[in-house]
C-alpha cells in the first residue's frame, strides 16, 4: 500500500478517464464541460504514459506525452471556436439544445 | 540519411509547403483569391499523385520507422488523393454559389489530406495519432465552416465533441499497447506479439481491451456502429461538397490504416481481433440498410449508405487474409467514385438556385435532366451491388474472401442486408424515373461537375472492362502488407 | 464470324443500345421513330445471326460448342467463357426470337419515352442471351443478375397503376433469392477451385456442402421459376408490366430459373438433388393445382395467364428432378413452348388491352364478332397452353408426366390435374372473352388485327404448330445433352448412395 | 390410298376456315363435302384391300416424338378394324356434311361450320388410323376440340357455352386416365406403338406394378385407366353428364359426332387394344359392370325426357353400353358390329330429328309437337326406320348386332355378363319404349305447337334428305349384311389381327349356341315395350300423368337425370371456384404475401423505423453508445478469456 | 518512501476529488477553476514520476493556456447557470453503473503484469541516467532528431488549429468603429473642419 509503484497511478489515470467519459455523456449542461472532461481524458492518458514510461525506463512515453499535450492544446481551441460560432447562432450551449439534426 | 527521408516523404513535404504556401497567397494576395488558391490545391493535389504514381518510388522506412512507404500505402494514397482532388473541385462551385467562398477551404482540405497521407504512411502509434488529428481538426473545421448556419455549426460541434471522445479512447488504447509491450513501433511490435504468439502464450487481456480501444476510435473515423453516431448529423449539417469528401477520402485513410494497423502489427493476433471486425461490419451492414429506409433527406441517406457501405468493406477486413485485403481495397476505390459520382449528382442538381436535399424533390428528374438521372440510376444500381456496374464487383471480392476464410455466416448475414439496401437505392430511382415531375431543376451544372460525373460514370460501367489494373494494383498492395 | 457468334449475338444489341443512346434531336416523334426502327433492326438482324446457332449446332454431341474464351479478371480467376450446349441454345434463340416480337409489339402502344424503352429491351437482350450462354458461374451471375436492372424499369416506368410495388417486388424478391446463390458459387468456386462451368460440373462435392449449396441455389432459382409459395411477385409483376415486359418474363425470364435448376442443381449436386427432389415434387405439385384453383378465380387475364405459368412451370419443374430423359427433354420443351405460347397470350391480351385499356374479364365478351382473325390466333394458342395435342404444350407436358411417371406415379397422377384445371381456367377466360354475346357498346367499334399485329403472331402460331407435329426438330438438338446430364447423374448417385428425405414416405 | 382419306379433310377445314371469305359460303361447301365424299369413296376401296383382300399395313409419315427410349411416329395404321371404322366415319360425316348444306344454310358462319366439320373428321380419321397411343391420344384430343367448338358453335347462346366448355372438360377428366394408361403402357412395354406392344401382352400377363402406393396387376391397372379415358370420351356412367349437354350444337354435329362417330373412340380403342385386355380380366369385368349400368341407367332417363334430342342422346348413351358390355364379354366384333349399325341408325334419328326441328323452327320440345306426320311423310317413314332398328327388330341393322351382344353376354356364363344381359334386356324393353314415344309424341296426336308454327311445318330439302336416305339404307341392311363378316363364320379372316380373343373368351362363337329363349327375351321386350308405348300415348293419353304421380319420387329423380349434374357441382365445380377464391385472397394474399414478401417490408420498417430513432439528436446518447460499444467489446474479451 | 506514498496519496485524491467537481459542478466557472486544480495536482504526480519537463508543461501550457482559454470563454458566452435537470437521475443509473464496469475492468486489467524493461530495452529510447543527462535534456535530445517528423507534424497540427480558429471565429462587425491611422494621419482640415462665421447674439 505504502509502496507506490506503477498500478498506483494507473489506476488514477483509469478514474480520471472514467470521470472524464462521465462528464461526457451524463452532463446535460453545457458543452463547455464536455471540453473539460476531454482535457480530463488525455490527463489521464498523459498519467498513463508517463507511468508507462518510468517504470520501463522508457522515454518513448514521454514523448508522445509532449505530443499529446501540443495536440490537445490545437484540439481545446477549436473546440472553443466551433462552441463560440455555435453559440453565436444558437444562444446556447446547453447539451439538450444541441438536436436540430437527428432520426 | 536524412536524404532518404526526405525522398520518401517527397509527396507529403511538398503537400505541406503547397498548403502553407497557399495559405500565405490566399491571406495576403487580397480578396476573391479562393477560386485560384482551390485551383490550385487541386493541381497541388494532381502533383502529389503524379509524384506518387509516376515516381520511381523507393519503398521503406524513414524518420527512425515513424513512417513506412510501400506499395499499399501508395496505392491507397492514390485514392485518397483522387476522393481529395474531387472533394475540391466540387467544392469550389458550391461555396461561390452559396456566397461562402474562403480560400481557407481548400487550404484545410488539403492540410487534411496530408494528414490522410501521414495516416496511411504511419508506422508507429505516434505517427498514427498525429495524421490522425491533423486530418480530424482540419475536418472539425471544415464541417462548421458555414458559420452562420446553425445546422453546419452544430454538426461541427457534434463531429468535434465524440471525435476528441474518440482520440481520447484511441490515447488510452495507445497508452495500454505501449504499456503492455513496451513500444509504440509497428515492426517491433509485431516481432515482440507474435514471438508472444509464437511460444502459444495468450497475449496478455490489457493488450487486447488496449486494442479495443483503438479500434473503438478508428472504427469511429470510419463510422462503423456502434462509432457511427455523428455521422448522419454531420452529413447533413455540413456543406454538400464537404460531406461528400467526408464520406470519401477521410473513410479511405482511416481504412487504409485500420488495415495497415490491424494486419501489420497485430496480424499475429488475427484471431482476436476478427471478432471485433465482423461486430462491427455485421452491425454496420445492418443499421446502416435499415435506418437509410427511413430518411427523406438524401444526405442523411448518403451518410447511411456510407455506414453500410463501410460494414460491406470491413467484411473484407474480417476476413484476415490478404485476399480480404485485396478485397478492402477494391472495395475502398469503387465505392470512392460511386460516392463521388452520386453527390456530383446531388451536387448538381438545384431547383430556383437552392440546392436539392429532400428525396421527393428528385421527382421525375428523368424527364427533365435525362442524363443525370441516368448517371444516378448507374450509381444507385451500382450502390445496391446489381451486376454488370462496378458495385458488384466492390461486393464480389469481400464476399470472396470472407467465404474462403470460412466466414459464410458473415457473408450470407451481409449479402442478405444488401438485398435490404438495394431497397432504399431503387426507391431514389423510382422517384427520379417512375413520378411525375413536380419542378424542374437549373440548367448548367458546371463543367467540374460534368468532369466528376463522366469520369465517375465511366469507371462504374467501364469497370467490367478494365479492371485489370485496379485489380492488380489491389493485389499488389495487398501483398506488400503481408511481406513482413 | 463462326468463332465468335456467342459473343456476337449477346453483345449485338447492346451496341444497338449504345447507338441509340446517341440519337439526339428535338423532335421527340422522330427520335422516338429512330429508336424503334434501330431497335427493330438491331433485334432482327440478332435473330438472323443467332439462327447460325440453330444451323451450325452439331446434333448428337453433348459437348459444349461455339466456346469462346478470354482471360478476364485473372486475379479473381474468371474468364469470359462462353459457350451453348443442347440444353441452353434453344433458349438463346427463343430469347433472340422473343426481343424483336416485343419490339415489334411495342410500337404502338408505348408512347412515352421510347428511346429508353428500346435501350431497356436491347440490354435486356444481352443479358438474357449472355446468362444461357456463359460458361463461367460468375459471369453467369452477372447476366443472370443484370437482368433485374431492364426488368425492374420496364415495369417501373411503362407499367400499370402499381407498377411501383409490383417492381419493387419483383426486384427485391429475386434478388434476396440471387444474393444466396451468389455465396455458394463463391463457396463452390473455393471448394473447386474455378469458375469455369465445364470443371464444376466434373467436380465431385462433399454431400454435406451439396446439401448447402443446393438450398441457396434453390433459393435463387424457386423465386425466379416461380415456384410456390415465392410465386406472388409473378402475378403482380405480370399484371403492371406492359405487354412486351410480360411477354419477355414470361417469355424468357421465368426460365432462367428453371435453367439454372439444370445447369448447376442437378448436375452439380446431385445428392443433394435426390435428397431434396421430394421437396421439388410436393411444392410443384401444390403450384400445379393451387395456382391453377387461383387462376379460376382471377378477374383480370394477365393474372390469369401470369398463374397459369406458375402452373406450367410446376410441370417444368416436375419434370427437371424426375431426372429421366423423358422428363428432362419434357421440361426444356414445356420451357421452350410455353415461352412462346404465354407471350403469345400475353400479346393477345395486349392487343384488346391496346384497344379497351382494360384487362378485366367483366369488360369484355363476344369479341370474336368483330375480331374474327383474332379469335383464332387467340384459340391456337389457348389450345397449346391447354396442352392440345399437335401443339407445342402437348409434346412438353406430355414427355414431362411420362418422365414423373417413370419416377414417382403419384406425382404424375396429381400433377395430371392439372391438364383439366388448366383447361377449365383457360376455357372459361376463352368463353369470357372471345364468346357470348357482343353486348357492350364500346366493343362495338373494335377493330380486328392489323397487319403488324398479324406479324407479331404469325410467326409464333407457326412455330406453336411446328413444335407440336415435328418436335424432331428440337428434341434432335438437346437429346445428346440431356442424355449426357441423366447419365452423369445416375452415375454419381449410384456411387453416394443418396437417398431422397422421408425416403420411406415418398418411396417408389 | 389412307394419307388422302385421312388428310383431305384437313385441307378442306384448313381452306374453308381460312380462306372462308376467298371462297364463298357455296365455295366452302362444295369443297368440304366433295372432300369428304372422295375419302369415303377412298375408304370403300381401302376397306376391300385391308378388310377383304387382308392387306392390313402401317403408313409411316414421319417422326414424332423421339425422347430417349420414347419413339414414335405419325404413322398410319390401316387394318380390318380401321378400315370399318374409316367407312364408318367418311360415309356418316360426308352424310352430315351433305345434310347440312341444307340445314345450316341460313347460318351466318357457313364457312367456319364446314371448316369445323371436317377439322373434326380429321382428327377422328387420325384417331382411327393411329398406329400408337399417343397419335391415338392426339386424334382423342383433337376430336374432342372439334366438338368443344361446333357444340359452342351459336357462341351467343351461354347455354351453348356451358355446354361446350363441360363437355371439354368432362373429357378432359377422362384423359387423365388415358394420359396415365398411355405412361403405363409405355413404363410397363417400353414403347406405346401398337406393332410392339401386342406381342409382349401374354409375356407381362402376370407382371406387377406399383401405382399410387398401391401394388397390383399391372395389365389390369393399366387397361382400367385407358378404360377411364374410353368412359369419358363414349360416356359412360359417370362421366356421361356432358352428352346430353352437347345437344346445344347444331343438330347434324349432334348426329355426326355425339351419336356416331367421337362417342364411339372408346369402343374402338377398347377393341383397338383387345389383345391386352385380354390378359386383364379384371378390367374386363369392370368394362362389363360399367357398360351394362350404363346402358340401364341411360335408359331409365330416356324414358322421363322432353328434349326430342336428349332422348336420342340417352339413347346413344344407352347404346354405347351395350357396346362396352359386349367387349367386357371379349365380344369384340359385336361391339364394333354394333357401333357400326348404331352410327347408321343414330345418325338417321338424329337427322331425323333435325329435320323435324328444322321443320318446326328449332322448337325441340316434344310438348310442342305432334300432329305433323302428314305434313312431314317422309321424315315420319325415316324416322320410323330409325327407331325400328334402334329397338332391335328384325330385320333391321340394330336386330343383328344388340341381339347378337345380349347373346355374347349371356353365353359368357359369369356373374357380370348374365348382369349385363338382364340389364340390356332391360334397356332394350325401355329403349323401344322411349324410340315409340317419341314418335307418337312428335308426329301423332293433337298437334300443340302455335299456329303459326304449324304453317311453315314442311318437308326438308333434297340435300336433307339425300342423305337420310343413304342412312335409312344403312340401318336397313347393314346388320344384315355385316353380320357373317364381322361375328358370323366369316369373322376370323375377316378381322385378322385386329382383334384378339384368348381362346377361353370366344363368347361370339357361344353366342352362336344359346339357348332359343335369350334370342326370344330381348325381342319380346322390345315388342312389349312398343306396345306400351302405343297405350300411354296413344290409346289412353292420361295414364302417363297417372303413372308418374304415382311413382313421384323416382320419377323426379329420374327426371333429373339422377342427379349427377348436381351431385358433381355440389362435389367439384363449386368447390374448386370457391377454393380458388381462398386461395387467392386467403393463400396468396392473406397468408404468402402478408408473411412472406409484404411482411418482411413491413417488419423491416418497423425495424428501419427503430433504428432512426436511435439516432436521437444528443450529443450525450452519441458518446453513450460508442461506450457501450468499448465496454460490451472489453466485456466480451475479459469473459471469453477469462472462462 | 512513506513521504512519496503520502505525497502521491494528497496528489491523487485531490485530482480525483477536483475532476470529480469538475463534471459535477453547476456553474462551468467552477468547473475551469477545478479542472485548473486538477492540472496542477497531476503535475505533481509527475514531478513524482520524474518527468519535471512534462509537469511543467503541464502547468505552463494546460493552466496558464488552455484553461485560461476555457475561462475565458465561459466567461464571454455568459451561460445561464440555472437550468433543471430533467431527467438526469435514470441517465445517471444506467449510464453509471456502464461507467463502473468500465471503470472496473480498467482497474482489474491494470492490476496485472506488464512489459518487462528487458524487453524494452531492444525496443527504442532509453531514459539515461538522471545524473548524465536530466529529463529536459534528455527529451530534447530526442524531439528534435529522432521524433523531427512528429514534431513538424505537430506544428502542422497547429497551424490548422490557429488557421481554423481564425476562419471560424473572425468576423468583420458591421457598425465598429476602428481606428485606422493612416485615415487620421490623411485627413486634411477642409474635410474635417467647416467654419462658420457666427454672429453674436443671433445663434446658430
Amino acid at each position: 500500500m505504502l509502496e507506490i509503484g506503477l498500478a498506483h497511478y494507473l489506476i488514477v489515470a483509469a478514474v480520471l478517464f472514467t470521470l472524464g467519459i462521465f462528464g461526457i455523456f451524463l452532463n446535460r449542461k453545457n458543452v463547455i464541460v464536455i471540453l473539460m472532461s476531454i482535457e480530463l481524458m488525455l490527463l489521464a492518458v498523459n498519467i498513463n504514459f508517463v507511468a508507462f514510461s518510468t517504470h520501463m525506463g522508457d522515454l518513448v512515453g514521454q514523448v508522445f506525452a509532449i505530443f499529446i499535450l501540443t495536440v490537445a492544446a490545437a484540439e481545446a481551441a477549436i473546440g472553443l471556436a466551433i462552441l463560440v460560432i455555435y453559440f453565436r447562432n444558437r444562444g446556447s450551449i446547453a447539451v439538450e439544445d444541441i438536436n436540430m439534426m437527428k432520426g | 540519411m536524412i536524404t532518404t527521408d526526405l525522398s520518401l516523404a517527397l509527396p507529403e513535404i511538398f503537400l505541406a509547403c503547397s498548403a502553407t504556401v497557399l495559405l500565405m497567397y490566399g491571406a495576403y494576395a487580397g480578396k476573391n483569391t479562393a477560386s485560384f488558391v482551390s485551383a490550385m490545391s487541386v493541381a497541388v493535389l494532381a502533383v502529389a499523385f503524379a509524384l506518387i504514381f509516376l515516381g520511381d518510388r523507393p519503398t521503406g522506412l524513414a524518420f527512425g520507422g515513424l513512417f513506412i512507404v510501400d506499395a499499399y500505402g501508395d496505392y491507397m494514397k492514390l485514392v485518397v488523393l483522387v476522393a481529395s482532388g474531387f472533394g475540391i473541385l466540387m467544392t469550389q462551385r458550391f461555396v461561390e454559389r452559396e456566397g461562402m467562398a474562403k480560400f481557407e477551404i481548400p487550404v484545410l482540405m488539403v492540410l487534411s489530406t496530408l494528414g490522410m497521407l501521414m495516416m496511411i504512411s504511419a508506422n508507429d502509434l505516434m505517427s498514427l495519432y498525429v495524421g490522425l488529428e491533423l486530418q480530424s481538426l482540419a475536418l472539425y473545421v471544415i464541417a462548421s465552416i458555414r458559420r452562420e448556419n446553425l445546422r453546419s455549426s452544430e454538426a461541427g460541434l457534434k463531429y468535434f465533441v465524440l471525435g476528441a471522445l474518440s482520440s481520447g479512447m484511441l490515447l488510452y488504447g495507445c497508452s495500454m499497447i505501449y504499456g503492455f509491450t513496451g513500444t509504440t513501433d509497428f515492426d517491433i511490435l509485431g516481432n515482440v506479439l507474435s514471438s508472444v504468439v509464437s511460444a502459444d502464450q495468450t497475449p496478455q487481456i490489457g493488450l487486447i481491451v488496449g486494442l479495443v480501444f483503438v479500434c473503438a476510435a478508428i472504427a469511429f473515423k470510419i463510422s462503423a456502429v456502434p462509432f457511427h453516431m455523428w455521422t448522419p448529423d454531420v452529413y447533413e449539417g455540413a456543406p454538400t461538397p464537404i460531406t461528400a469528401f467526408f464520406a470519401s477520402a477521410p473513410k479511405v485513410a482511416a481504412i487504409a490504416l485500420f488495415a495497415r494497423l490491424l494486419s501489420d502489427p497485430f496480424g499475429s493476433l488475427v484471431s482476436e481481433w476478427q471478432q471485433i471486425i465482423v461486430f462491427v461490419a455485421l452491425a454496420s451492414m445492418i443499421l446502416g440498410s435499415l435506418a437509410a429506409i427511413k430518411q427523406t433527406n438524401i444526405k442523411r441517406l448518403m451518410a447511411y449508405s456510407s455506414i453500410g457501405n463501410i460494414g460491406f468493406a470491413l467484411v473484407g477486413l474480417a476476413a484476415g487474409t490478404q485476399e480480404g485485403i485485396t478485397g478492402l481495397i477494391i472495395y475502398m476505390t469503387i465505392y470512392i467514385f460511386m460516392n463521388m459520382g452520386t453527390f456530383a449528382c446531388i451536387l448538381s442538381m438545384r431547383q430556383k438556385g437552392t440546392m436539392v436535399e429532400n428525396i421527393d424533390d428528385l421527382k421525375g428528374l428523368s424527364k427533365t435532366s435525362p442524363m443525370m438521372a441516368f448517371a444516378l440510376t448507374i450509381f444507385m444500381f451500382s450502390m445496391a451491388g446489381i451486376p454488370p456496374l462496378a458495385g458488384f464487383f466492390a461486393k464480389y471480392v469481400v464476399f470472396a474472401a470472407a467465404v474462403n476464410a470460412g466466414l459464410t455466416t458473415l457473408a450470407v448475414i451481409g449479402i442478405l442486408t444488401s438485398v435490404i439496401g438495394a431497397f432504399y437505392y431503387l426507391r431514389i430511382i423510382k422517384v427520379m424515373y417512375f413520378d411525375e415531375p413536380s419542378a424542374s431543376f437549373d440548367k448548367p451544372i458546371g463543367g467540374e461537375m460534368t468532369f466528376v460525373l463522366t469520369v465517375s460514370t465511366a469507371f462504374i460501367v467501364f469497370f467490367i472492362l478494365f479492371s485489370t489494373p485496379i485489380m492488380d494494383g489491389a493485389a499488389v498492395a495487398a501483398s506488400a502488407l503481408f511481406v513482413g | 464470324m463462326q468463332d465468335h457468334i456467342l459473343s456476337i449475338v449477346t453483345f449485338a444489341p447492346l451496341l444497338g443500345a449504345l447507338f441509340i443512346l446517341l440519337i439526339r434531336g428535338d423532335n421527340e416523334e422522330a427520335v422516338a421513330k429512330n429508336s424503334r426502327w434501330v431497335a427493330l433492326w438491331v433485334s432482327g438482324v440478332t435473330f438472323v445471326v443467332s439462327l447460325l446457332l440453330w444451323t451450325g449446332f452439331e446434333r448428337g454431341s453433348a459437348e459444349f460448342q461455339f466456346v469462346e474464351e478470354v482471360e478476364w479478371m485473372p486475379s479473381l480467376g474468371l474468364s469470359y467463357r462462353m459457350g451453348v450446349d443442347g440444353i441452353s441454345v434453344l433458349f438463346v434463340l427463343l430469347s433472340t426470337l422473343l426481343t424483336p416480337i416485343c419490339i415489334l409489339s411495342s410500337w404502338g402502344p408505348v408512347k412515352t419515352r421510347v428511346k429508353e424503352y428500346m435501350v431497356c429491351f436491347l440490354i435486356l437482350e444481352t443479358m438474357m442471351v449472355g446468362m444461357f450462354c456463359a460458361l463461367d458461374i460468375v459471369v453467369f451471375y452477372i447476366f443472370f443478375e443484370g437482368v433485374l436492372i431492364p426488368m425492374f424499369l420496364i415495369i417501373g416506368i411503362w407499367g400499370g397503376a402499381r407498377r411501383v410495388y409490383a417492381s419493387f417486388k419483383l426486384f427485391l424478391y429475386t434478388l434476396a433469392g440471387s444474393v444466396l446463390m451468389l455465396v455458394a458459387i463463391l463457396a463452390m468456386y473455393y471448394e473447386a477451385g474455378s469458375a469455369d462451368i465445364t470443371v464444376l460440373l466434373e467436380y465431385t462435392f462433399p454431400s454435406e456442402m451439396q446439401k448447402w449449396l443446393w438450398i441457396a441455389f434453390f433459393a435463387s432459382f424457386a423465386v425466379k421459376v416461380p415456384m410456390w409459395p415465392v410465386h406472388t411477385w409473378l402475378p403482380d409483376a405480370h399484371v403492371e408490366a406492359p405487354t412486351a415486359g410480360s411477354v419477355i418474363l414470361a417469355g424468357v425470364l421465368l426460365k432462367m430459373g428453371a435453367y439454372g435448376f439444370l445447369r448447376f442443381s442437378l448436375p452439380m449436386m446431385p445428392e443433394a438433388s435426390v435428397y431434396f427432389t421430394p421437396l421439388i415434387y410436393t411444392l410443384s405439385i401444390i403450384a400445379v393445382i393451387y395456382t391453377s384453383l387461383v387462376a379460376l378465380a382471377q378477374e383480370d387475364m394477365k393474372k390469369l395467364i401470369a398463374y397459369s405459368s406458375v402452373a406450367h412451370m410446376g410441370f417444368v419443374t416436375i419434370g427437371i428432378f424426375a431426372a429421366n430423359q423423358q422428363g428432362i427433354e419434357g421440361a426444356i420443351y414445356q420451357m421452350l413452348s410455353h415461352g412462346i405460347v404465354s407471350a403469345a397470350l400475353f400479346l393477345c391480351v395486349g392487343v384488346i388491352y391496346d384497344r379497351m385499356h382494360t384487362r378485366m374479364i367483366a369488360s369484355y365478351g363476344g369479341v370474336v364478332e368483330r375480331m374474327p382473325v383474332y379469335a383464332l390466333m387467340f384459340m391456337v394458342f389457348m389450345l397449346a397452353s391447354v396442352g392440345l395435342p399437335g401443339t407445342g404444350g402437348f409434346v412438353g407436358e406430355f414427355l414431362v408426366l411420362v418422365g414423373a411417371f417413370k419416377a414417382n406415379t403419384w406425382v404424375a397422377a396429381l400433377a395430371a390435374t392439372g391438364m383439366v384445371l388448366g383447361a377449365a381456367y383457360m376455357l372459361w377466360l376463352y368463353r369470357k372473352v372471345i364468346f357470348g354475346k357482343l353486348e357492350k357498346e364500346d366493343l362495338k367499334s373494335l377493330m380486328d388485327l392489323s397487319l403488324r399485329e398479324k406479324a407479331i403472331f404469325a410467326p409464333l402460331i407457326v412455330i406453336t404448330l411446328w413444335m407440336g407435329i415435328y418436335p424432331p426438330s428440337f428434341l434432335d438438338v438437346m437429346s445428346a445433352s440431356v442424355s449426357n446430364l441423366v447419365h452423369n447423374y445416375e452415375t454419381a448417385i449410384a456411387a453416394s448412395n443418396a437417398a431422397p428425405m422421408f425416403a420411406q414416405v415418398f418411396g417408389q | 390410298m389412307e394419307y388422302f382419306i385421312v388428310f383431305l379433310p384437313l385441307l378442306g377445314a384448313f381452306i374453308a376456315g381460312l380462306f372462308g371469305k376467298a371462297i364463298g359460303d357455296r365455295g366452302a361447301q362444295v369443297l368440304t363435302t366433295g372432300l369428304l365424299l372422295v375419302s369415303a369413296v377412298l375408304s370403300f376401296v381401302v376397306f376391300k384391300d385391308v378388310a377383304l383382300d387382308g392387306n392390313a399395313r402401317i403408313s409411316p409419315v414421319f417422326t414424332w416424338i423421339n425422347s430417349g427410349d420414347l419413339q414414335l411416329n405419325w404413322a398410319l395404321k390401316v387394318d380390318t378394324l380401321t378400315a370399318v371404322m374409316l367407312i364408318v366415319v367418311t360415309v356418316v360425316s360426308s352424310m352430315v356434311h351433305l345434310y347440312s348444306i341444307g340445314y345450316m344454310s341460313e347460318d351466318k358462319s357457313i364457312t367456319r361450320f364446314f371448316s369445323y366439320l371436317s377439322l373434326f373428321t380429321f382428327f377422328m380419321l387420325m384417331l382411327v388410323t393411329s398406329d400408337n397411343l399417343v397419335q391415338m391420344f392426339f386424334g382423342w384430343e383433337g376430336v374432342g376440340l372439334a366438338s368443344y367448338l361446333l357444340i359452342g358453335f351459336w357462341y351467343e347462346k351461354p347455354s351453348a357455352c356451358a355446354a361446350a366448355i363441360k363437355a371439354f372438360l368432362v373429357n378432359r377428366v377422362a384423359d387423365i386416365g388415358f394420359a396415365l394408361g398411355i405412361m403405363g403402357v409405355f413404363v410397363l412395354f417400353g414403347t406405346v406403338n401398337f406393332a410392339e406392344i401386342f406381342p409382349q401382352a401374354s409375356a407381362l400377363s402376370t407382371a406387377q406394378f406399383t401405382f399410387l402406393g398401391f401394388e397390383g396387376h399391372a395389365l389390369t391397372i393399366v387397361c382400367l385407366l385407358l378404360f377411364i379415358g374410353a368412359m369419358g370420351k363414349s360416356a359412360q356412367l359417370g362421366l356421361h353428364t356432358w352428352l346430353p349437354d352437347a345437344m346445344e350444337g347444331p343438330t347434324p354435329v349432334s348426329a355426326l359426332i355425339h351419336a356416331a362417330t367421337m362417342v364411339t373412340a372408346g369402343i374402338f380403342m377398347l377393341c383397338r387394344f383387345s389383345p391386352v385386355f385380354e390378359y386383364a380380366p379384371a378390367a374386363l369385368e369392370v368394362v362389363t359392370y360399367v357398360g351394362a349400368a350404363t346402358a340401364f341407367f341411360a335408359a331409365t332417363i330416356g324414358l322421363t325426357q322432353f328434349d326430342i334430342k336428349r332422348v336420342i342422346a340417352y339413347s346413344t348413351c344407352s347404346q354405347l353400353g351395350y357396346m362396352f358390355f359386349a367387349i367386357g364379354v371379349s365380344a369384340y366384333g359385336g361391339a364394333i358390329f354394333h357401333l357400326m349399325t348404331h352410327a347408321f341408325f343414330k345418325a338417321l334419328l338424329f337427322l331425323g330429328a333435325g329435320s323435324v326441328i328444322h321443320a318446326m323452327h328449332h322448337e325441340q320440345d316434344m310438348r310442342k309437337m305432334g300432329g305433323i306426320w302428314k305434313m312431314i311423310p317422309a321424315t315420319y317413314i325415316l324416322m320410323w326406320i330409325g327407331s325400328i332398328a334402334l329397338a332391335g327388330l328384325p330385320p333391321f341393322a340394330g336386330y343383328f348386332s344388340k341381339d347378337l351382344i345380349l347373346e355374347a353376354a349371356y353365353a359368357a356364363n359369369t356373374t357380370q355378363g348374365t348382369f349385363a344381359f338382364w340389364a340390356g334386356t332391360a334397356a332394350a324393353f325401355m329403349t323401344a319404349f322411349y324410340s315409340w314415344r317419341l314418335i307418337i309424341m312428335t308426329f301423332h296426336g293433337n298437334p300443340r305447337a302455335d299456329e303459326h308454327t304449324m304453317q311453315g311445318v314442311h318437308e326438308s330439302p333434297k340435300t336433307m334428305m339425300i342423305p337420310l336416305i343413304v342412312l335409312a339404307t344403312g340401318a336397313v341392311f347393314a346388320g344384315w349384311l355385316g353380320y357373317s363378316y364381322f361375328v358370323g363364320d366369316a369373322r376370323a379372316d375377316f378381322w385378322g389381327d385386329a382383334i384378339f380373343v384368348l381362346a377361353g373368351n370366344d363368347s361370339t362363337e357361344a353366342a352362336h349356341h344359346v339357348e332359343t329363349w335369350v334370342k326370344v327375351v330381348p325381342l319380346s321386350a322390345a315388342v312389349s315395350g312398343i306396345v306400351l308405348a302405343y297405350v300411354f300415348y296413344m290409346f289412353v293419353p292420361s295414364l302417363p300423368a297417372t303413372f308418374v304421380s304415382l311413382i313421384k319420387p323416382i320419377h323426379t329423380f329420374v327426371y333429373n337425370k339422377w342427379m349427377f349434374d348436381e351431385l358433381y357441382d355440389f362435389l367439384f365445380v363449386r368447390p374448386a371456384l370457391k377454393l380458388g377464391r381462398f386461395l387467392w385472397k386467403s393463400g396468396d394474399g392473406a397468408v404468402i404475401d402478408a408473411y412472406g414478401p409484404d411482411g418482411v417490408t413491413a417488419l423491416t420498417r418497423r425495424l428501419a423505423g427503430r433504428a432512426s430513432r436511435l439516432q436521437s439528436g444528443y450529443v450525450y446518447h452519441y458518446a453513450f453508445a460508442m461506450l457501450i460499444g468499448v465496454v460490451a467489446l472489453i466485456t466480451w474479451y475479459i469473459v471469453t478469456n477469462a472462462g | 518512501m512513506i513521504i512519496q506514498a503520502l505525497v502521491f496519496y494528497v496528489f491523487a485524491t485531490i485530482s480525483i476529488a477536483s475532476a470529480l467537481m469538475v463534471v459535477s459542478s453547476k456553474n462551468p466557472v467552477h468547473s475551469v477553476l477545478f479542472l485548473i486544480l486538477c492540472f496542477f495536482n497531476a503535475a505533481g504526480l509527475f514531478v513524482l514520476m520524474g518527468a519535471e519537463f512534462l509537469a511543467m508543461i503541464l502547468v505552463v501550457v494546460y493552466v496558464g493556456a488552455v484553461a485560461v482559454l476555457f475561462l475565458f470563454v465561459v466567461m464571454m458566452l455568459d451561460i445561464n447557470i440555472e437550468r433543471a435537470r430533467q431527467g438526469f437521475k435514470q441517465h445517471l443509473i444506467l449510464g453509471g453503473s456502464i461507467g463502473l464496469v468500465l471503470l472496473v475492468e480498467l482497474v482489474l486489467i491494470l492490476s496485472s503484469t506488464f512489459a518487462s524493461p528487458d524487453a524494452v530495452a531492444v525496443a527504442s529510447v532509453p531514459i539515461p541516467n538522471i545524473d548524465d543527462v536530466h529529463n529536459t535534456r534528455a527529451l530534447g535530445q530526442v524531439l528534435y532528431t529522432k521524433y523531427v517528423y512528429l514534431f513538424q507534424a505537430c506544428g502542422m497540427i497547429l497551424l490548422v488549429a490557429m488557421i481554423g480558429a481564425i476562419v471560424l471565429t473572425l468576423r468583420k462587425r458591421e457598425g465598429v468603429r476602428k481606428q485606422v491611422i493612416s485615415d487620421q494621419v490623411n485627413r486634411t482640415r477642409e474635410e474635417s473642419v467647416e467654419i462658420k462665421k457666427v454672429t453674436s447674439g443671433s445663434g446658430i
